[in-house]
């Protein structure tokens, strides 16, 4: 029986494993990258051509922001654990690698992915629709707390549906409902990130909501995947 | 009931309670007058009649007026342009849904009515004798 | 057919034909704007608590199904579901009705986002969500254990829209910031409707709820497939 | 051995629905004209303020109805939602019996 130290090495050993096979995997084909790269441009066109090129007020620009990344989330981050099943992979690593393991490497993979998104998303509002950062630090807090929500909600409903029969666009049915909270903190924020005179002190119960919401659906997650993993 | 399980119902249970700090935000969707004003758009105000200065209904140009105060305390005119909605003079509380327009004046698309939700009134109380 | 079924079925409906007889003939305090529609307060509220009640019944048989794996389990948390549906949709479509005539009298509103009303909604589109998910397997042991995590991992996340919304949006209803609690409004005669009529809507729900599961059995038996 | 033979059967519960829909859209014509308002018991506590000058707002249509009587009809209103969700819910069940009961026939007949 190896101490707790061995342990958490080996089991850092073992997540990093599985992101880097994700990695290298994304790495080849690039599929889920260019995938959400171009969801991005074309649905940031759609919105520039319906609303035109006039001054889009901040609130708007919040929640355009969030619609664009969190849908682009629901369609391009389910893959990864379908990709297993559909490739016959699944058993090699159940055998090999404990499912925890296996939920971290995913979802390390999968927050990668939405901070790419993320990041062209920011810049494209920038450059197409005149987004004005006025505190950054804040925005860049409220993105990356709100990374870590998402990633944990698609990463588990990712690897549910992975095992339905009749997919379809079943994760934004599962996603959606489930992100409301989260939704609701972060356009917020990001809002108050984007107005003149914002201060940390302005979004902080938004700020510990999110860092609530991400703590608690990451732990349901890593508690409830055993029982999607071991099936 | 392994200690992993035991652990994660802690940490939910943690991680949920931090919702309870409460840093002293207002509900977002409001505006007082002045923030309605330096933002130019359409907006949701709450506030109170002011009692002496009464309401009118001009029914030539079926406009309703009022003075109103908002959380801050600031006094403006409000116009709307329909006849006195009902139970305006019971509400505790209104919210005007519209825009700040000329002269100081501003002009309300919606008006909803806060009222008492109660189901309890101390003079009807007293009236049924309960 | 069961005794203690039948014993508390037949008390459930002696019990709310005197709740309602209660609900209609008793005097109560009248209040402008609300007047007769207080009495709603016996019919709109205790749909929530029954939803509420059949929630945690359905996410508390999800959480055996998936310590044990027993179809029984199963069969009981998605029957709780279903009837948690019924009764949200029914409290919606109450309070819709209810608020119309009086908080938005003469402004033309049926549906003004208060945070309850978003609440209710997103909680009906988890359910939404769960039946679709279950529908989309063919195989009852895996589409248990899988609605069954699902239904846990949604449930965690709707104390945080409690909590959240009254943030985004004020909200009319009694308890809600600057408005009356409950506790201090309610007279003492509606109060002697109030807690039976939520008693009895419970009870109804028990009995609707356990008249599928009954069902289900029967089609598990035929079938080998409990999915109603 | 044969199924037995379904007879048609039309759709208790939309028919219900319609006849329902039907009445509410029928009711105004009907019920507007003889809706005098009475002088109940809680007139002193009504919503109709009786400061005078300032016109309340003209009630219309469907408002008029429910707003009558002391809105004891939104009471109704609310009542009967509730008696139709359930009998909606109950005639569904029905129908599933019905399945079941079709079945157990299918299952004697294996035998």
């Amino acid at each position: 029986m190896p101490g707790f130290p061995t342990a958490m090495a080996m089991w850092i050993h073992g997540a990093r494993a599985v992101l880097m096979k994700e990695l290298r995997m994304e790495w080849r084909s690039r599929h889920a990258i260019n995938l959400l790269f171009m969801f991005v441009l074309s649905s940031l066109l759609l919105v520039v051509f319906a609303l035109g090129t006039g001054q889009i007020e901040p609130p708007l620009q919040a929640a355009l922001l969030w619609i664009v990344i969190v849908f682009s989330a629901a369609v391009g981050l389910g893959r990864s654990f379908l990709a297993e099943e559909e490739q016959g992979t699944l058993l090699l690593l159940q055998v090999n690698v404990p499912g925890s393991q296996v939920l971290a490497g995913k979802l390390a993979f999968n927050l990668v992915l939405i901070m790419a998104v993320m990041s062209v998303t920011v810049v494209a509002f920038m450059g197409l629709m005149g987004m004005r950062i006025v505190h950054a630090g804040l925005l860049l807090a409220t993105l990356g707390l709100g990374s870590v929500g998402l990633a944990g909600a698609t990463t588990l409903l990712g690897a549910l549906i992975a095992k339905a029969s009749a997919r379809g666009p079943l994760l934004p049915v599962l996603l959606f409902p489930m992100l409301s909270p989260l939704f609701l903190s972060v356009v917020r924020a990001t809002q108050e990130a984007l107005t003149e005179g914002a201060t940390w002190s302005g979004s902080a119960t938004d700020l510990t909501a999110l860092v609530g919401f991400a703590g608690v659906v990451n732990t349901a997650a890593f508690l409830l995947f055993e029982y999607v993993w071991t099936d | 009931m392994n200690t992993k399980k035991i652990v994660g119902f802690l940490l939910i249970i943690g991680f949920s309670s931090l919702l309870l700090l409460n840093f002293g935000n207002q509900v977002g969707g409001y505006m007082n007058f002045e923030e309605a004003e330096s933002a130019g758009a359409s907006a949701h105000v709450v506030g109170m009649w002011v009692e002496p200065e009464t309401f009118r209904y001009n029914a030539a140009d079926n406009i309703f007026s009022f003075r109103m105060r908002d959380d801050a305390g600031n006094v403006r005119t409000v116009h709307y342009a329909n006849p006195k909605p009902a139970n305006f003079e019971d509400a505790e509380q209104v919210v005007i849904e519209g825009k700040p327009g000329s002269d100081g004046v501003f002009v309300a698309d919606n008006i909803i009515v806060k009222c008492p939700s109660k189901y309890n009134d101390q003079r009807a109380l007293q009236q049924t004798g309960l | 057919m069961n005794r203690r079924y039948t014993l508390i079925r037949n008390v459930v409906f002696v019990w709310m034909t005197l709740m309602i007889l209660g609900a209609f003939l008793l005097n109560i305090p009248r209040i402008n704007i609300l007047e007769h529609t207080a009495r709603n307060l016996y019919f709109h509220v205790p749909m929530w608590f029954t939803m509420m009640a059949a929630v945690l019944v359905s996410a508390w048989y999800s959480a055996r199904h998936l310590k044990t794996g027993s179809v029984e389990s199963d069969i009981r948390a998605l029957q709780s579901a279903r009837v948690a549906t019924l009764f949200g949709v029914l409290g919606l479509a109450t309070g819709i009705l209810w608020s119309r005539f009086t908080w938005y009298v003469g402004t033309d509103v049926w549906w003004n986002f208060d945070p309850r009303q978003t609440m209710a909604a997103v909680q009906l589109l988890i359910y939404g969500a769960y039946f679709v998910l279950r529908s989309s397997f063919d195989e009852p042991v895996r589409r248990g254990r899988i609605a069954a995590v699902y239904n846990l991992f949604a449930m965690i996340t709707v104390p945080f829209l409690l909590y959240i919304l009254p943030r985004q949006r004020a909200s009319l209803h009694p308890g809600a910031d600057g408005n009356p609690a409950f506790d201090e409004i309610t007279a003492p005669v509606m109060r002697l409707v109030f807690y039976p009529a939520v008693l009895g809507f419970i009870g109804l729900f028990w009995v609707l709820y356990t008249q599928r599961v009954r069902m289900a059995h029967i089609k598990n038996r035929l079938t080998s497939n409990p999915e109603l | 051995m044969t199924t037995p033979v379904r007879s048609f059967r039309p759709p208790t519960f939309p028919i219900l629905l319609a006849l329902l829909m039907a009445a509410i859209t029928l009711a105004p014509a009907t019920m507007a004209q003889d809706a005098p308002k009475r002088e109940g018991i809680a007139t002193g506590f009504d919503s109709i303020w009786t400061g005078a000058n300032i016109p309340t707002q003209e009630a219309t249509g469907l408002e008029r109805i429910m707003l009558s009587d002391d809105k004891i009809l939104v009471v109704l209103g609310v009542v009967l939602i509730i008696w139709f969700g359930i009998i909606g819910f109950l005639l569904r069940n029905d129908r599933r019996i019905g399945q079941l009961e079709r079945e157990l026939e299918n299952h004697r007949s294996d035998f």
